[in-house]
């Protein structure tokens, strides 16, 4: 029996990095501090049943198991007959396999896209455009007073990001903690979030982007000549600018209601546009609430790698960047891809119809831990290991903090890390041999 | 690989040569007295010099990263495709990883050294430093708003605060102590500033005298090969000039444990202006040059301004606010708990600018009052000033005061009116320029194996491909600007990488770091403290923070012994 | 004024990067130089030729050459990108980044155009006959400085976002727009048929122009009165319009919509 | 019944995908519609009935669920997963993002029909390959 302390959960964007971990003969006997879904996804490693431990080939419509070598000479063959292959996903893998990722696109030709294009791509349009006034949590739970959630629900998306971050934790400077802050919800719906809050405040759907403006008029000392805007009165509008001008630390954290409602990313510019303004009379941050444990780590990778953030051609051999072009559901609505490489995630589940219903007359490979759909459709799949409970890796948090997940267990035999696999296509790929270096960190 | 540089002009100042033609041998990747059956490179009628070593320039980190995530519109320029050797590439004020590392071995240079690394953030410095090739490299890591940092030195711990820079370089896999406007990146945190040496940072009680101080008397008891690498308070202020004169004085009560100064104070273009508002902006240079003239303890970095649109960033929080207020564009901001504030905005230096013309004039105005060379070190601050690759267009500037006068006439009427330049005759010669570039960096980071190439020294060789008896800088600075930009070879860790300004071969680097140790027991004390402070204010667990050596190139601690600190 | 005449052939599903279509690149060069330009489809390099027949006279100055695209390509995209001179007639439709960077000369598109046409125009003329995409006349992302200079007309309807970043040089879209026409514009005139809602979202200077209604008026925008007939940056506007200012979200905000009075 | 709808995550959706999504939980978390309880009676639904969603891409049957978070007439909710996508729109608007929020759909009772499973679902709309 072995018990690990300080164990990062790999599952959302809030990387909770005091989880404890109990492992007798390769098993999870007990998990400690996490919430529900990371508890579940740390149990879960140990359930063969619901995971896939041999890699499969399609042959004759369907799919049969298969050597790994056969898996891995089979994706090399689809992706180098491609002419535009399309890698995504990658938003539930470490960024050593993002690293070799890009380095496989560059090679192919093909067009890289990771999750971000249907969670926070908005956001990204938007920070080109304004900025981005943010922080690190620790600053938030030190010195936060006024913490607003739009358009976000961490009760469901985020268990542990309010007792871990915002409300609830003691700061140097929050002595008492909750009772130290205030908290104010905006969105559609009255959330379980919403429910804790101290205001709750109800916005029509796809006005967001009005009652922005509304408050951006009011904070910048002009007057609001409307009764209400978005369905928020006008003594509320003026009300609440007051009270973010007054915080000493305000934070705005924004979810998938701002970047995936009408609007879009014009709804995260003026939000940014916002806490600028907000910067005149006080200290203002904002924060996107992402999602997957490492979305943020592609992104980072992928910038400094290839200079932009997600959604990137390298058909040329160049990268060119250009979102609703170069995005994933584009590429597949416009039917141009004729490969894909699906990687740390399930775009059958989660992309609209249109889209899968291309991907579905191509060849696709998919790696991943456990059946999708997605592994459903494809053509080989191939399993692997799950990061931050089977192998090592690097991830980076919802405010790009980067840490180092660890391996607490051995994955099934024969089952390989996501890098592991990526290098063995992308040699193939290149016909070389395997370099003969084991797995490093980076 | 063993080599031959024959009959070059080789300028290698630490060694006292001044461009005699002699020949270079190497083996295994250091220079050699003498050497057998090696590979002869003809350099006759080429300046040889040590390879470039770059002492402050952001190449790697998050800021960096918010910068390209901010400014895809900087990444549709410089694009290459991949080759058979090199990758894909692109970015202009902030290159990517890859490009970082083609364009500096271009330029000659075989190690540099990140600006500014946030601890918490250290493990994506280094992750970004990992997809640099071509380079040695270090990082300079914040500690002038560390919490820990100020509390000690308020207290008076002098011995604890040396305790714990010494952790924190080796947790952050860092290489010196940067301070980057003591107190006030503290102050941003509520959205404030310090504004003089003695406004006392919120909550802390301490001033940034206080810290600059404490920094720069832990940094000797340490003996840390690099002194203090101070970015002082107010930049980019008007009349910020008398605050950057007291700064100069505030650590002259400290020894140096090395032969090198007390403090380097960084960009000091940046800290040079006089005038009481933006119309009445004039250059100070002359007086800060005058302070460093007189001064042992101080050096600086020029960080240069050359015209054209860039990216500025900094650990300074407060001022990248005040510089995306004046100019109304997009503006980064990340406060980071217990240790720094840094933000990011894009800038354009106009030549239509009085402004710009005045800062572009005053980086060369303090090159050029600076008598001895060993004190100015070249740098743009890279972005902030320029590019690091406009290097050469300032190599020639300095060698050409004919260029000077040819740029000043483009260039807004302020820079003739408000500063000294248009006076100054002095025109640097290759041997100044070799001090400046690597020489006089290697020095001051106390890299006893670069900048030189005495034997024993790293073989990390600079070839361009510029006859000194054919050349005259001054006439043909164009020739200069040209030459500097293309190495004809560099030479890394023996081999060569560049050929004909092409890259012949991509090598990685080493990551250079310090592992200081200090007393057992005032180590003990240090962790009980540092373990309370981390479970109740930081946001990750102190068994997560420490930068594994994975993630280096090549780790290369430097070892020291401070066990006489107790 | 000669005329080459590229004929479509089969165009390929993975979009076909043609940036060489431009008088700039043909002028001076023989036909069979021009069949030989290099064209991208996928991680593909491919010849003009394999996709057009190629045939006409080849004028020597830009300015001297027009090219006719006798036919749709829908899959093309970058057609006339950073021309300087000379006139391009698509007697079809056409996909995205048309005339994008385009510097001067004529583009005339005779059936619609994709997104992001007009990305970064500084002069010239833009006319598209059919409807236009979104980001008509947009910035590149990140791109403050937005189109500077030149003319787009629409005779159809445009998508999101027209005018993006707009920093000089008129847009005329006769039809309607969707969402945020004229966000982010700093200077330069955007006249549109009618509109939906957020014109003008974000606007700091620049006059917008609706001849039609609108939808819904942001909440920061200010009314500032009737106008008659009303001359704006030298084109005269007939009717009774109702101006406001905006965006006053922003600070300082010097921009001015027009919107006809119903 | 004219209703906007909204897809998106929720806790079960989080811990029922981490255990694979060829199981029960994966079905009972994500093949939900949460109504507003006026809206419920105003269409005749219990909770626990089978209800069909139909939008312009396509239709699915699913469970329908009272919301806790009403009142909010009008506003429909599906957790995310394949049950939601086979009815979002595709239009990205060149941004890249799909509609995955605001979508205008059509509420009927399905009583008693079944809900597929994700596998059966995805076999069903989308032709498996030969």
């Amino acid at each position: 029996m072995h018990r690990y302390t300080d164990v990062i959960c790999s599952f959302c964007g809030t990387l909770c990095d005091d989880i404890e971990v109990v492992v007798e003969d390769n098993r999870i006997v007990d998990v400690k501090h996490a919430c529900r879904i990371g508890t579940a996804k740390f149990f879960a490693s140990n359930d063969y049943e619901h995971r896939i431990l041999k890699p499969m080939v399609r042959k004759n419509g369907k799919l049969v198991e298969a050597s790994l070598d056969e898996a891995v000479e089979r994706a090399a063959e689809i992706l180098k007959s491609a002419t535009k292959p399309l890698l995504y996903g990658w938003s539930s893998t470490s960024c050593e396999a993002h690293s070799v990722g890009i380095e496989l696109a560059e090679e192919l030709g093909g067009v890289i896209d990771n999750t971000t294009t249907v969670c926070h791509g908005p956001s990204a349009l938007a920070i080109h455009d304004a900025g981005y006034i943010s922080c690190t949590l620790g600053e938030v739970k030190n010195r936060a007073d006024l913490i607003i959630y739009w358009g976000a629900n961490p009760m469901h998306g985020h268990p542990r990001h309010l007792s871990r971050y915002s409300i609830f934790p003691r700061g140097y400077f929050r002595e008492r903690g909750q009772q130290d802050r205030e908290l104010i919800v905006i969105d559609v719906r009255k959330t379980d979030t919403a429910k804790i809050a101290n205001k709750f405040i109800r916005v029509n759907y796809g006005e967001d982007y009005e009652l922005i403006s509304a408050l951006r008029k009011v904070v910048n000392g002009g007057e609001l000549h409307q009764e209400s805007v978005a369905g928020v009165p006008r003594e509320e509008i003026i009300a609440l600018a007051e009270k973010m001008k007054n915080a000493q630390f305000g934070v705005l954290f924004f979810g998938m209601g701002l970047t995936q409602s009408y609007g879009r990313h014009r709804n995260i510019d003026n939000a940014i546009c916002l806490v600028r303004d907000l910067n005149t009379h006080t200290k203002f941050v904002i924060m996107a609430m992402r999602g997957h444990y490492n979305v943020v780590g592609f992104n980072e990778v992928l910038s400094w790698q290839a200079g932009f953030p997600f959604a990137v051609d390298m058909g040329r051999g160049f990268a060119w960047y250009n979102p609703g072009e170069t995005t994933a559901n584009d590429v597949l609505q416009r039917g141009e891809c004729d490969a894909a490489l699906i990687i740390a995630s399930d775009p059958v589940s989660h992309f609209p119809r249109k889209s899968i219903e291309h991907l579905a007359k191509i060849p696709i490979i998919a790696i991943d831990i456990h059946p999708t759909p997605t592994t459903q459709l494809a053509d080989v799949v191939i399993p692997s290991a799950i990061v931050g409970i089977e192998v090592d890796g690097t991830a980076y948090r919802m405010d790009a903090v980067p840490l180092r997940l660890r391996k607490v267990k051995e994955p099934p035999e024969g089952v390989l890390s996501d890098v592991e696999i990526l290098r063995r296509i992308l040699a193939k790929v290149r016909g070389e041999q395997l370099a003969a270096k084991a797995e490093v960190a980076r | 690989m063993k080599l031959i540089l024959k009959n070059g002009f080789v300028y290698d100042p630490l060694n006292g040569i001044n461009g005699e033609k002699m020949d270079i041998c190497i083996e295994d990747g250091k220079i050699v007295e003498d050497v057998k059956d090696a590979k002869v490179i003809d350099c006759s009628g080429k300046v040889v010099m040590p390879g470039g070593v770059e002492i402050h320039s952001h190449i790697a980190g998050g800021k960096v990263n918010v910068g390209r995530l901010m400014r895809p519109e900087d990444h549709i320029k410089n694009v290459m495709p991949k080759t058979r050797l090199t990758r894909a590439v692109n970015g202009y004020s902030t290159p990517s990883t890859f490009l970082t590392g083609y364009l500096y071995a271009k330029l000659g240079y075989t190690t540099a050294f990140t600006a500014a690394m946030p601890p918490l953030m250290a493990r994506h410095t280094h992750e970004e430093l990992h997809d640099i090739p071509m380079l040695d490299k270090g990082a300079l890591t914040l500690m002038g708003n560390n919490w820990f940092v100020m509390r000690y030195l308020k207290r008076g711990d002098v011995e604890l605060a040396a305790a714990f820079v010494a952790w924190l370089l080796k947790a952050a896999k860092g290489y010196a102590i940067k301070v980057v406007n003591p107190g006030g990146g503290e102050a941003w945190g509520w959205g404030r500033d310090v504004r003089s040496l003695d406004d006392p940072v919120p909550h802390f009680d301490i001033t940034p005298r206080e810290i600059i101080s404490g920094l720069a008397k832990v940094n000797e008891m340490l003996s840390l090969p690099h002194s203090i690498h101070l970015h002082a308070n107010n930049l980019g202020r008007v009349g910020n000039y008398v605050t950057t004169l007291e700064t100069m004085e505030v650590p002259n009560g400290t020894k140096p444990a090395r032969e090198r100064q007390v403090v380097q104070l960084t960009h000091a273009q940046f800290h040079s202006y006089g005038g009481d508002s933006w119309r009445t902006f004039a250059s100070e240079a002359e007086s800060i040059a005058k302070a460093v003239n007189n001064n042992e303890n101080v050096i600086i970095d020029i960080g240069q301004v050359v015209f054209g649109d860039t990216t500025t960033m900094t650990a300074d929080g407060p001022m990248e606010y005040y510089l995306s207020s004046l100019t109304g564009l997009k503006w980064a901001n990340k406060n980071i708990e217990l240790e720094t504030s840094p933000g990011v905005t894009p800038f354009v230096y106009s030549k239509r600018s009085p402004v710009s013309a005045v800062q572009w004039a005053v980086g060369l105005e303090l090159a050029l009052h600076i008598k001895d060379p060993f004190k100015v070190l070249l740098t743009t601050d890279h972005p902030n000033g320029a590019p690091f690759f406009k290097y050469p267009t300032i190599i020639a500037w300095l060698m050409s005061a004919r260029y000077r006068e040819e740029t000043m006439k483009e260039v807004h009427g302020a820079a003739q009116k408000n500063t000294t330049l248009a006076t100054i005759d002095r025109e640097y010669d290759f041997y100044e320029i070799a001090v400046i570039t690597r020489a006089g960096q290697a020095k001051s980071l106390g890299l006893a194996e670069k900048g030189h190439l005495g034997v024993g020294a790293d073989a990390d060789v600079a070839v361009y491909d510029l006859n000194p008896e054919e050349v005259d800088p001054s006439r043909d600075y164009k020739l200069i600007e040209e030459k500097f930009a293309r190495t004809s070879y560099t030479i890394k860790g023996g081999e060569i990488v560049v050929k004909d300004g092409e890259i012949v071969k991509v090598v990685d680097g080493r990551t250079l770091y310090i592992d200081a140790k200090v007393d057992e027991g005032l180590e003990r004390e240090l962790m009980r403290d540092i373990d309370y402070y981390f479970k109740r204010f930081y946001s990750v667990n102190l068994a997560n923070y420490p930068v594994q050596e994975v993630y280096l190139t090549n780790p290369t601690p430097v070892q020291i012994d401070a066990s006489n600190v107790r | 004024m000669q005329e080459v005449v590229l004929t479509p052939k089969e165009q390929p599903s993975y979009g076909l990067i043609a940036e060489c279509i431009s008088c700039d690149v043909f002028a001076g060069k023989s036909i069979e130089e021009i069949e030989a330009l290099p064209v991208y489809y996928g991680n593909k390099q491919g010849k003009l030729g394999d996709f057009f027949d190629v045939s006409g006279e080849v004028a020597s100055s830009a300015e001297e050459m027009r090219i006719v695209i006798a036919g749709d390509v829908t899959k093309t995209r970058w057609i006339g990108r950073e021309m300087s001179a000379g006139e391009i007639v698509v007697k079809g439709s056409a996909e995205m980044y048309v005339g994008a960077w385009m510097r001067g000369g004529r583009i005339v598109v005779e059936g619609d155009v994709g997104a992001f046409s007009g990305m970064l125009m500084r002069g010239g003329e833009l006319r598209v006959e059919g409807n236009a995409g979104d980001y008509l006349g947009c910035s590149y992302r990140g791109e403050w400085r937005g189109m500077s200079g030149g003319t787009i007309i629409v005779e159809g309807n445009a998508g999101m976002e027209v005018g993006q970043n707009l920093n000089g040089g008129r847009i005329f879209v006769k039809g309607s727009v969707e969402s945020f026409a004229g966000v982010r514009m700093k200077k330069g005139l955007l006249v549109v048929g009618s509109a939906t809602d957020r014109v003008g979202a974000q606007m700091t200077g620049g006059t917008i122009v609706v001849l039609g209604s609108i939808l819904r008026l942001l909440p920061s925008f200010d009314f500032a009165g009737e106008v008659e007939n009303p001359e704006i940056d030298g084109e005269s506007f007939e009717g009774v319009f109702k101006k406001y200012t905006g965006d006053h979200a922003e600070r300082n905000a010097k921009g001015v919509l027009y919107v006809r009075k119903e | 019944m004219e209703i906007t709808l909204i897809t998106g995550r929720t806790v079960a959706q989080g811990e029922a995908m981490e255990k694979g999504k060829t199981g029960e939980d994966f079905k009972r978390a994500c093949a939900v519609i949460e109504l507003d309880p006026e809206d419920m009676s105003k269409l005749g639904a219990y909770d626990g009935d089978e209800v069909r969603v139909r939008t312009s891409e396509g239709e699915v049957v699913v469970v329908a669920k009272k919301s806790r978070d009403a009142p909010h007439p009008g506003v429909a909710f599906i957790p995310m997963g394949p049950w939601a996508n086979v009815i979002v729109g595709g239009d990205t608007e060149s941004t890249g993002m799909p509609p995955f929020k605001g979508i205008k759909a059509e509420i009927t009772l399905a009583k008693g029909e079944r809900v597929l499973s994700a596998e059966e679902l995805i076999a069903q709309v989308y032709k498996l390959k030969e």
